[in-house]
This record gives structure tokens, C-alpha cells and sequence, in this order.
């Protein structure tokens, strides 16, 4: 038996410990990946163990980074590049969708770069500014880019293996919040779709969806509804491009109310989407309008009011009794 | 192989081309900041640090290469004036410069343009006419990167200098001896992944030949306004060397861009070449240069032609004769045939290519809008025109 | 009288040239904004009015463009940058998104940054890759910034104006396939507020809104539904960040539709976000799903594609008869 | 002025620390790759280009800035090891860089720290406890850049350095003689920004400062991980000059950096310091250097630590008294203290304070969130605590 309850940051570097001894061609690059196996940890040993010459720590340049990956990647290479923390991927914006979600496209399909880049995402640790944010949605937006972010650890190890086996490239966002949150993992089980939604509690009275960090807290927000006597059905979105939609629905036509969490900013997230495309398909279906509950139109705040600022329980609650007073 | 650095300086030194010299002179020349073997009059000079041995023939080759990429390149701009959509630089008078690195690497070697080096892709061999679709709109680009170990060409300029180190940084992990070549121009040289390129390429050793076209403008701004020393002497902070060729000089720009290669694929890391060279046309079809520079510079660079230079080299040396020329002539016609032709020729791409290639793997979205644009087409076919109101 | 019929090119060239008069602090920096005047022309003839040191032909670099007007800001000046193209500006994306959207909130007001920022954006002038993309829903999502884009002439140099007078960094889009468009501008008018949506066209049978380059498309929309006896109601967005939304939900509550065309991707667009919003607000008055059309999730095509990819007149017709279906 | 410009080399080579010198050897001593006026022992060493008068006084008041700075980071670092939240790189080592070049600077120029340059930020004047906000996670800094011509800690890495270029280039447009100073680490200088920071202060002629500390280290990334030849280098192929000093010899950072500011003041266009130091403690709290380094490392730098130099010389010279030395501790404690005490009645900001300053001239989203997340506090305030579930 593979299974073994783990922390996600162990399920991450066990992923990624095996997909370097599987595959030749796999490399991890990135700022202090090696010998200190990352900020966080989680490429802990990887370098010891395969050689500096596929685990690489890299001069400090972001888009040199990625930049780099790319061309290992046409070599035939496949890089995991790590970005140490969500608010230094800027710099390399320009070479993720410039780049790395065109150059597919561009060679009509000859050229293929199956390049994963880590994020560590979300708030919730008590940093210093560009250290909690939560970009996906300006992934998202990008054709050629595919974005998922796992919410426990059996998932960050699976959808880490599958991220890297696949031919596109993968922005792969890892709620730090929860790495030291363990679960159970199955190592010799067999994963669903990457990109599938999951009903991670079932429910009747409304969907509540959530990604990466906010699955605890919505979790968490059932137990509790399910006190005051309402059924919250809990989809762990898993990916945000391509989206589930075919789930969602499936939960709100039967449920007729979509709440979605997230600690990016409302205004323009991943909540706005689900929303459009929710409504459209579920439209006499929907008893109320699907709420969203989020970060707010404001820079990521310091650290004593990141509770203020991130959805938590209560605030989904709040959102939760909002849809069902309609 | 030695590389000269010297002392920033504010305006760069002209090479001296001297009319006639002695033998002594010949064997130990001082060394110019430039590297020239060809003398605009096409006389050839030698240079302590950089020999050519050519035979007749190779003169022709190198020549030939030349008259017909500024043919190509003429035409293609002639069409575009023509109404054709899209718009692609000129590479008018930088022929030198890319015929003499793309002459020099070897075909195990790999190349990353910028987005108009066809006279780099015809030394490697692209199918002119692949070249095409990308300024007439009905692609991005699409030739296989690996037929010819010729990338696509990079628009956004600089960024193609990342991929090249890092496709460099592959090859010495394959061991292989393969010798990579990055292009960009004077004005990418100021982007800062052009900085970062040079910073992973020196770090990790890659075997990356950076070779930067300066032909003295960036659209419409000098090469003044990206640096005020030459830009050859950069690379020397990144603790790689660093050369400046007379760009114009089909000869010089082969034997230094060779010897660069040599030195990035025995281990030695990268380097970086200078081409010193002059866009001769406008930067592309809609673009004026008679607001931004003046006529008597032009002139000066007229005389200093690459083909010019290389013909009068042919004919001092007596290594072509009239029939060459004239069967050159010819080639030269059918080929700007082929090309008005393949132009003319060329299919529009069905509307359904959109949701093509955007992944590799799938996406349900884009399923999912394939199929409403399906749909939506086939309402078209159903009850006629549409609405007919197309053309806003 | 100041009225005069010009295009929105010589509105922008002319609002330029006002700024520049009447404050010496203000800049105009960017590739080829001197002697050429911009490769749109834009910039046409005022380095030689007002000479190298206010109108800068900056290093070809966007980064270096943004950081140093970043700077120059700090030191008490108001630089208006231009980025050539709308693809070109993802370089320059850390500088805009980590340091020109926060600085204001890092210093806790202490700071101002009264930056503009100028991109030609949008499609259908048959151009290669990188000329032609509509990233506005990239800015949105940042808060700190205030995104704008005009439809026509007028607003074209009013809305210049105001933004080069905010105290806060503005994205203004400009529709560069409606440069060469003509209308009539009175620059000794009283131009509404920046931010506000404007209803260019009355209607009551659904409300249709565009920005940029589709408002031009969704006038002739409503003029070709007329003719079908469908009355359409045409909303200029004008603003993306802050979005008006009592405007448009003063319109949804009478014609009980909603439309929504832009050129960028639907996905994760500012469609989603209008459709989430309006939805909520009007719940109980929408007889249909808010819908989008737009471009598709695909890197934006060669120009022989660029009319399929483009919601066209057809396009949005169709959208609107699905919308009036329900 | 002239600066030393060397061709690239692998390794940096040490500058010879010479125990007994003639007064001859004094006057002319070879030119050494780094600047020092002052060896780990405390001696004075002449260097030809940079000449430092100082009185017994000011070394005392260079050395209590020292003091003064370590003392301050040694706080900031056992509060957070102590429970405190945020996270702040520690300078321990670097005192000298920071004090010898925030003194070399006046009042009128302005500097761009990168993230932890306490001691600058006390030669400027800055209250010492508004720098814990951010540590403390009250704000993101927060301070008013203008009062002491600060500007406000910038955390991501290089950017700071086209900031500090664009406001060097208002400097210029205001014909003002300000310096501009922008700090960065050996680890940013990889960055693009740094190098088009380069790039457009070359071509402006800015006068800016381009402060390096290369402290050897950027968190686990020996500085070889960024650059095979040494940092200072860099500049010449910019344009500019460049010069490497000891980093831990106050009086040679604060000779060569006010001769740098008086170079960019002059109208001579940017220069770059490259101060040779060392990060004596972790790079932050959850930092861990016996992953990637070792004690013999740490001890040799433990030898030229840069407060130990400075006392040696004022030992040496008889700068100071045994009181200077009780005083001195005596206002360390006072100070620590007194940043003890400010941490613990930080306030922290109110909720709402979300809403505040992410514009200047307001948002109505802004608006509406304010007023939406008002009425759900004003909820509890009716209900009680709300569900009571906070804590996920
Ligand atoms: C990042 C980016 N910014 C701007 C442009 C627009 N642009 C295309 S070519 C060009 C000038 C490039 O000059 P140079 O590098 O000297 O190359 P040349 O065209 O002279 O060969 C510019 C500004 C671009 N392609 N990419
Ligand atoms: C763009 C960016 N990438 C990564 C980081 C994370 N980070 C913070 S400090 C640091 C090391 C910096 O090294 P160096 O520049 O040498 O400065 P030092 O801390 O040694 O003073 C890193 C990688 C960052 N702040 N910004
Ligand atoms: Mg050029
Ligand atoms: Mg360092």
C-alpha cells in the first residue's frame, strides 16, 4: 500500500522526486531550489540526490527564468520552473504570454513546450507586501496557458505529475497556506482528469465553490452551515483554465445557488467567470444570482489585516446567507 | 582566439581601410576596433586575429546568397506596396551580415532570428516562400523550428535571446557540440531580457553566439539613443568577449562569426558579435525615414554596399565572369516570380484554423467555442446570407 | 468656436499638445514619440514644439519606459508613456502592476503617481502577431489602477485630458483601428466625468455595451436591428476600472437584456465581470442570462483570420437575437 | 577622477593588506583592484584615486552610526524570532556599505533603498521605529519619501533601480545637483531592470549612483550564481564607470561613494559601487545558511568585520575614550529599548484601513466595497459575534 498521510509540502516534493527519477528530460530550475531546497522546502533534497544538472539554481531574474525554460523546453527538455513567491512572476509576465502560451500557435502546433511553472499563491502566512497574492486570473485570461491549483495533498502530488506530463504549459499554484496541512496519499492510485472539478462535500441547498486555499475554508463554512441546518454542496474547482463547467452545473441545477470563494480580488477573478458562464447555462435554474466573496479592489494589505482582507469562514458565511435569502 | 576590449569611448572608431599597403603592413596591421577583411573598393586586408581562405567558387556562393535574399526581400517589400497586408522590415544592406553568420554555422548548429533574417533562413535552407505567410497574414509563422534548426521568428524583440540560452544550456547538458546563434538588433539590445540572456548564458557557460545587428537605427531612433559606447563592448561586464565586424563585409562577418562559433562550442561560453552595418530601406512599409534621417547618410552607406563591395572583390580577383552574372540575373528573376506567384497562390486559411493549436493537449473551452462557431456558421448556411451586415 | 470635425488621431495629437501647454511638468516619453511621432503618428510634431527634453525617445525598452516615468513622478512630474503596441506592453508588466498600481497605497497616501499610460490596442488593421490584442482585463483585475478606453473623437481628447490630470496612474487604451476615424470635437466644451458610462444610442428592447473599438460595431448593430423593428439601447463603457455600473443597471432594469461585446477574450474579460455584477443587480429584472461576445480563447489569429475572430457586426447581431430568444 | 577598469577574470582578486608600509610605498602603492583605506587590523592605507581627511570626531560619529545600526537589526531580528510576524532580511556585516555611503551623501540627494537598508535610512534621518512597520505587518512602509529624501523600501528585487533612474533624470530636467542613489544586492543585479536601469541613466547622462552591495550572498546563491567576473565590471560596457571598494571599510565606502555622487553631480552621467561585503547572519528569520555555507566561511568574514575595524582604528589613534565606548552602549540599550517598546504598542490599523489610499482620487468600487464590508462589521455589531466560526 502506497497511501501514507503527508503534509502537501512533502506530497509536492514527492511528486516532483518522482518525476525526476522517471523521466530524464525533467528538470527543476529556480532561485535557491538546490542546496536549500526552495524557500519553502519543497524541493528539499531533489538537488543531492539528481545533480545539479537537473536541479538548478538560477541567477535572480524572473523572466530569465521562464525565458530559459522555454528554450530547454525545445531542446526537449521539461522544466519545472519555480517562481518563489506569486508576487515575482511579473517580471516574467511578458515571456509566460508572450511566449510560453504563443509559440504553440505560432508553429501551428510543430513546436510544443510542456514547461510547468510553480507558484506558491494565496495570503494567510503573515508576510511582508508580494508574498500573499493570488494572480490566476491573469493567467487565465491568456489562450495557451492551463492553470490549476490543488486544494489538499493527494491532489498536489497527482495533478503535480499530471502537470508535468503534459504537453502544454502548465501554471501549477500552490496555496502556501496549506502546505503544512496533511492529508492522505495515494502514490499508486489512479488520478481523475486533471482539469475535473470534484464534490468534495455533498450538499442540497447551495453550491459553494472554491480553489487552492479557500477548499479549507469552505469546508470549514459547510460544517458550520450545516449546524444552523443548510446543506452547502463543496466543488473544489481544481482548475481554473480550462474550468469544470459541466460540474458546476450539475451541482446548481440541482442545488439552484452558486457561491464562489476566492482570495484574489472580486473584481475581475475567476468568480466573474463562473458567474457569467453559470448564469448563461443555469439561467432558469438559478433561485438567486450567483454571489462571489473575495479579496478586495486594494493592493494585498499588510499582515495584521490579511484576516480582514481574505474570505474567511465568516465572510463566506455572510456571502452563504446572502444567496439564500433570495 | 584573442578578442580586443578596449576603453569605453563616446563616438566608435572607424576602421581604416586603407587603399594600398605593403606586405609588412599586411602581416601585422594595428589592430582596428572593427573587424574588416573587405575593403568597401573590395580589395582584401588582413587582420591579426581573423584568417579567410576562399576558394573562387565560395565567392560566388556568398555572393550569389546576397543578390538573391535582396531580391527576396525586395519583392516581398513590393508587394506589400502593392496593397498585400502585413507589414516586414527590410533588411536592405544587411545582406553581409546574414549571409556571413549564416554561411558560418553548421547545420548540427541552431539558429534564433529576430523577424527578418531571411537571408539567415536561406543559408539554412527555409523554403523562401515559408517565410511569406507571416507578412501576408494567413499565419504567425508555422515552419518546423527543427527542419532546419531554424527558429520562428520573434517579434517582441529580445525575448528570442532567453530561448536561445536556454537552448544552449540543453545542448551542453546533451553534450553535444552544437553552437547556438542568437540575433537581435542595436535597439533589442537595450531590453532586459537581452541583459538576462547574456547573465544565464555566462553563468551556466552556454554555448551561445549573442550576434547583434547594428545597423545603426531603431525605427527611427540611433543606436546612440540605446548606448553610448559600441555595443560589442557589453559583454565584457558579463565576463564573456565581445567583437565588433564590419557588418557590411561578407568575408569579415564569416571568418569572425566561425571563429565565435568555434569558441561558444569548445566550451568557452558565449560571445558576442557586433555586426556594423546600415539599414538601407525604410524599417518597414509604412514607416518615413525622411523625418528622421538625412539623405548624405545614406549615400555614405550606399558606397560601402555589401554586394557592391563583394562584386568588386569578384571582379578584381577574376573569380566570376559575365555568364555568372548574367545566369545570376536570371535566377534571380525566377525567383521573384516563384515568389509573386507563391504570394498570389497562397490560400487564405479556413475560419475554423482559430481553434486550431492553441493547445496541444485540448482545452474544453475551446471545444466548446469550436462547436458555437460551428454552429454559428452553420446558421449562415441555413437562412442565407446572415444578416449581410458585414464590414464594420 | 472650438468645434471642429477631426480624427481621433489629431484629437489625441491635440489634447497632447494642450497638456504639454499648460503644464510644464507634463511628459511625453516612449519609442519613436520624437522626431517620427509615434509609427501612429500620434506624437506628430510635438518634440519639435516643445523640444527633446518634454517629448523623450526613451531606449527600446518597456520597462525601463514605465520605471523611469515611475520615477520621474516622484520628482514631481506627469509623464504620459506611450507603448508602441498593445503587445508590447507585457514587459513593462511588473513595473505597472508591483510598483505603479502600489506605490500610492505602500506609501499610504504619501506618494502620488500621476502616470499615464498610452496603448494603442485592438485589431482589424491586418497586422502581424503582438499588433492587434485587447489586454485590458490584465489591468482591471490590479487594483490601483484606472483603466479607460474612448469610443470616438470627442472623448478621445477629453478623456486624455482628464487622465493626464488624475492624480492617479491611468491606462488609456486607444482603439487604433478607429485613429482615422472622423467626428466632431468642441475642445472648449464641459466633458463629463471620466469614469462615466455614456448611452450613445436610446433603445428599450436590450442594452448593448461596448468600449473602444466595438462601440463603432454596436452603433451599426442597433442600427441594422432597427431595421429589423428590434430597438437597442448602445452603452459606451468608456471606462473599465472603475466600471459605471448604475448606468448600465438603470439600463438593464428598463429593457430587462444585456449584451456585452468587447474584442478581448471572453474569457476572464471584462464581460464576466459585468455579467456577475449587472446579474446581482438586477436579478428579478433579467429576462435573459447577460450575454458576451467577443474574441475567442485563442492567441489572437493572423490578419486573414482577424474578421472570424473579431466580434463583427454578425457576431453580435446573433448574440443579440440569442439574448432576445429568451 | 579616474576609475580603475580591469578585463574580466574569474575570480575577484583580494586586495593585499600590508601590516608595515614606507612612507614611499605609502605615497604610490599599486593600484588594487578594490578600494580600502583601512585594513581589518585598523590601519590606515593610502589609495591614489580617493583621499579621505577625517577628525577623531567624525570616526567617532561613524562608528556609533555603526554601532547604532547593528544594534537596531539585532532588535528587529529577535522580536521576530521571538513571535513577531514579518519577516526582514538581517544586514549584520554590512554596516560599514551602509554608513560609509549614507554619509557620503547630503541632504538635497535622494536615495532608493532596496529592502533593508536600515542604516542608510538612519543617516537620512528616518525615524528608526517607522521602518518596523512593515516587519511588524502594520503597513508596507508608509513613510513620507520626502521628508528625508528616503524613498520607501521596495521588496521585489532590481526595481528600484529604473525608479532612482527616473527621478535622476527629473533631477537633470530641474538643473538641480542633486545625487541620486539607488541601493541594490549582488543577487538584483541579475534582474532586467537593473540593466535597463543602466542602459537609459548611460543615455540620459542621470546622475545616479548605482550602489551595489554585493554581500556574497542572495539568500542561498553565491554571487558566481550571478555574474563569473566581478560586478563592478559591469558598467563599462554601459558606458560608465565602475569601481569595487571594501564594503566593510567605512572610510573607503564613504571616500569612493562621495566621489561617485560628486562624478554624477558634475554632469558626468551614472556610476557604479560595488561594495565587497558580506551578509554575517541569516538572510531572514526561516532562513537556514548551514544548508549552503560553512562556519570557515563566516569566521574569515568574522576577521574583517566592519565595526571591529573601525574601533581597532580608533583605538589606534586614540580617537576615543573608554567613556565614548560606555556611552555609546548605554545609548545601544537606550535605543533597543525604546524599539522594544515601539514594537509593542504598534497599534494595529483598523479594518477599514483596507479602503484607504489604494487611489488618490478614488474609485467607486472602492466605494462600494468600504460600504458593503462596513454594513457586514455593522452586522456582528447587531448579532453578536456572527456565526463565530473565524479561525480556518
Ligand atoms: C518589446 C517590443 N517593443 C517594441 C517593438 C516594436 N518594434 C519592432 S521593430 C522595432 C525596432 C527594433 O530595432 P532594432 O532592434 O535595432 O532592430 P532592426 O529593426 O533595426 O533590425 C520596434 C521598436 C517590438 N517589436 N517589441
Ligand atoms: C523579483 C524578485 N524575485 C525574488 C525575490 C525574493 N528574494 C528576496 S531577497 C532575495 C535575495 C536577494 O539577494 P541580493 O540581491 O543579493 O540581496 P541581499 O538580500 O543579499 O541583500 C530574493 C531572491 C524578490 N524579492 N524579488
Ligand atoms: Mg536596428
Ligand atoms: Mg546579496
Amino acid at each position: 500500500m502506497a497511501a501514507e498521510r503527508m503534509a502537501m509540502a512533502k506530497a509536492l516534493n514527492s511528486s516532483l522526486r518522482k518525476a525526476l527519477e522517471s523521466d530524464p528530460k525533467v528538470l527543476v530550475m529556480g532561485e535557491d531550489v538546490g542546496k536549500l531546497g526552495g524557500v519553502f522546502r519543497i524541493t528539499d533534497g531533489l538537488q543531492k540526490d539528481f545533480g545539479e544538472d537537473r536541479v538548478i539554481d538560477t541567477p535572480l531574474a524572473e523572466s530569465g527564468i521562464i525565458g530559459t525554460a522555454i528554450g530547454l523546453a525545445l531542446r526537449g527538455y521539461r522544466p519545472i520552473a519555480e517562481i518563489q513567491f506569486d508576487g515575482f512572476v511579473y517580471p516574467a509576465y511578458d515571456q509566460i504570454v508572450t511566449q510560453l502560451a504563443k509559440m504553440h500557435a505560432r508553429s501551428l502546433g510543430k513546436v510544443k513546450l510542456p514547461v510547468v511553472v510553480r507558484i506558491p499563491f494565496g495570503g494567510g502566512i503573515g508576510a511582508v507586501e508580494h508574498h500573499s497574492e493570488s494572480p490566476e486570473a491573469l493567467f487565465a485570461h491568456v489562450a495557451g496557458l492551463k492553470i490549476v491549483a490543488p486544494g489538499n495533498p493527494a491532489d498536489a502530488y497527482w495533478m503535480l505529475q499530471q502537470a508535468i506530463e503534459c504537453d502544454d504549459p502548465v501554471i501549477f499554484f500552490e496555496p502556501k497556506a496549506r502546505y503544512w496541512d496533511k492529508g492522505e496519499v495515494d502514490t499508486a492510485g489512479i488520478p481523475g482528469p486533471l482539469h475535473a472539478a470534484k464534490v468534495v462535500r455533498p450538499g442540497t441547498d447551495l453550491t459553494l465553490v472554491a480553489y487552492g486555499p479557500t477548499v479549507k475554508t469552505a469546508l470549514a463554512a459547510a460544517v458550520a452551515a450545516e449546524e444552523d441546518g443548510v446543506s452547502l454542496e463543496v466543488i473544489d474547482l481544481r482548475s481554473v483554465s480550462p474550468i469544470d463547467f459541466d460540474t458546476l452545473q450539475w451541482s446548481v441545477e440541482k442545488t439552484g445557488r452558486l457561491v464562489v470563494a476566492h482570495e484574489a480580488p472580486v473584481f475581475f477573478g475567476a468568480g466573474a467567470e463562473v458567474a457569467a458562464r453559470i448564469t448563461e447555462r443555469c439561467f432558469y435554474h438559478l433561485q438567486a444570482p450567483v454571489l462571489r466573496v473575495g479579496g478586495f479592489h486594494a493592493p494585498y494589505p499588510p499582515a495584521r489585516l490579511e484576516e480582514e482582507y481574505l474570505p474567511g469562514l465568516d465572510r463566506v458565511l455572510e456571502c452563504v446567507d446572502r444567496a439564500l435569502a433570495y | 582566439m584573442t578578442v580586443e576590449r578596449t576603453a569605453p569611448r563616446a563616438k566608435p572608431r572607424r576602421a581604416a581601410t586603407k587603399k594600398t599597403t605593403t606586405a609588412a603592413a599586411r602581416k601585422r596591421p594595428p589592430r582596428p576596433e572593427m573587424v574588416q577583411l573587405l575593403t568597401p573598393e573590395g580589395e582584401r586586408v588582413e587582420h591579426p586575429d581573423y584568417a579567410l581562405e576562399t576558394t573562387p567558387g565560395q565567392l560566388r556562393g556568398l555572393y550569389r546568397d546576397m543578390v538573391l535574399t535582396r531580391r527576396f526581400d525586395a519583392e516581398a517589400t513590393a508587394l506589400e506596396r502593392g496593397g498585400e497586408r502585413g507589414r516586414g522590415p527590410s533588411l536592405r544592406g544587411q545582406e553581409a551580415a546574414e549571409i556571413g553568420s549564416g554561411r558560418a554555422v553548421r547545420d548540427v548548429d541552431y539558429v534564433f532570428p529576430t523577424s527578418g533574417e531571411h537571408g539567415v533562413a536561406w543559408c539554412r535552407g527555409v523554403e523562401p516562400t515559408l517565410l511569406l505567410g507571416m507578412f501576408r497574414g494567413v499565419n504567425h509563422g508555422g515552419w518546423d523550428p527543427n527542419s532546419n534548426n531554424f527558429h520562428l521568428y520573434t517579434i517582441v524583440i529580445g525575448s528570442q535571446a532567453l530561448h536561445a540560452t536556454g537552448y544552449a544550456m540543453g545542448v551542453a547538458k546533451d553534450g553535444s557540440d552544437s553552437a547556438v546563434v542568437a540575433y537581435f538588433g542595436d535597439g533589442a539590445s537595450s531590453q532586459g531580457d537581452v541583459a538576462e540572456a547574456f547573465t544565464f548564458a555566462a553563468v551556466y557557460n552556454a554555448p551561445v553566439v549573442f550576434f547583434c545587428q547594428n545597423n545603426q537605427w531603431a525605427i527611427s531612433e540611433p543606436t546612440e539613443r540605446q548606448s553610448r559606447v559600441p555595443l560589442y563592448q557589453r559583454a565584457a561586464g558579463y565576463g564573456f568577449p565581445g567583437v565588433r565586424v564590419d557588418g557590411n563585409d561578407v568575408l569579415a562577418v564569416l571568418a569572425v562569426t566561425r571563429a565565435a562559433a568555434e569558441h561558444v562550442r569548445t566550451g568557452q561560453g558565449p560571445m558576442l558579435v557586433e555586426a556594423y552595418t546600415y539599414r538601407m530601406g525604410a524599417h518597414t512599409t509604412s514607416d518615413d525615414p525622411t523625418r528622421y534621417r538625412r539623405d548624405e547618410e545614406l549615400e555614405v552607406w550606399e558606397a560601402k554596399d555589401p554586394i557592391l563591395r563583394l562584386r568588386r572583390c569578384l571582379e578584381r580577383e577574376d573569380a566570376a565572369d559575365e555568364a555568372f552574372f548574367a545566369d545570376l540575373e536570371r535566377e534571380s528573376d525566377t525567383m521573384a516570380r516563384r515568389v509573386r506567384e507563391a504570394i498570389r497562390t497562397m490560400p487564405d486559411p479556413d475560419g475554423m484554423a482559430i481553434f486550431e493549436h492553441t493547445y496541444a493537449d485540448g482545452h474544453t473551452l475551446v471545444d466548446e467555442e469550436r462547436a458555437g462557431y460551428a454552429a454559428y456558421l452553420a446558421g449562415f448556411a441555413d437562412h442565407g446570407a446572415g444578416h449581410g451586415h458585414e464590414g464594420v
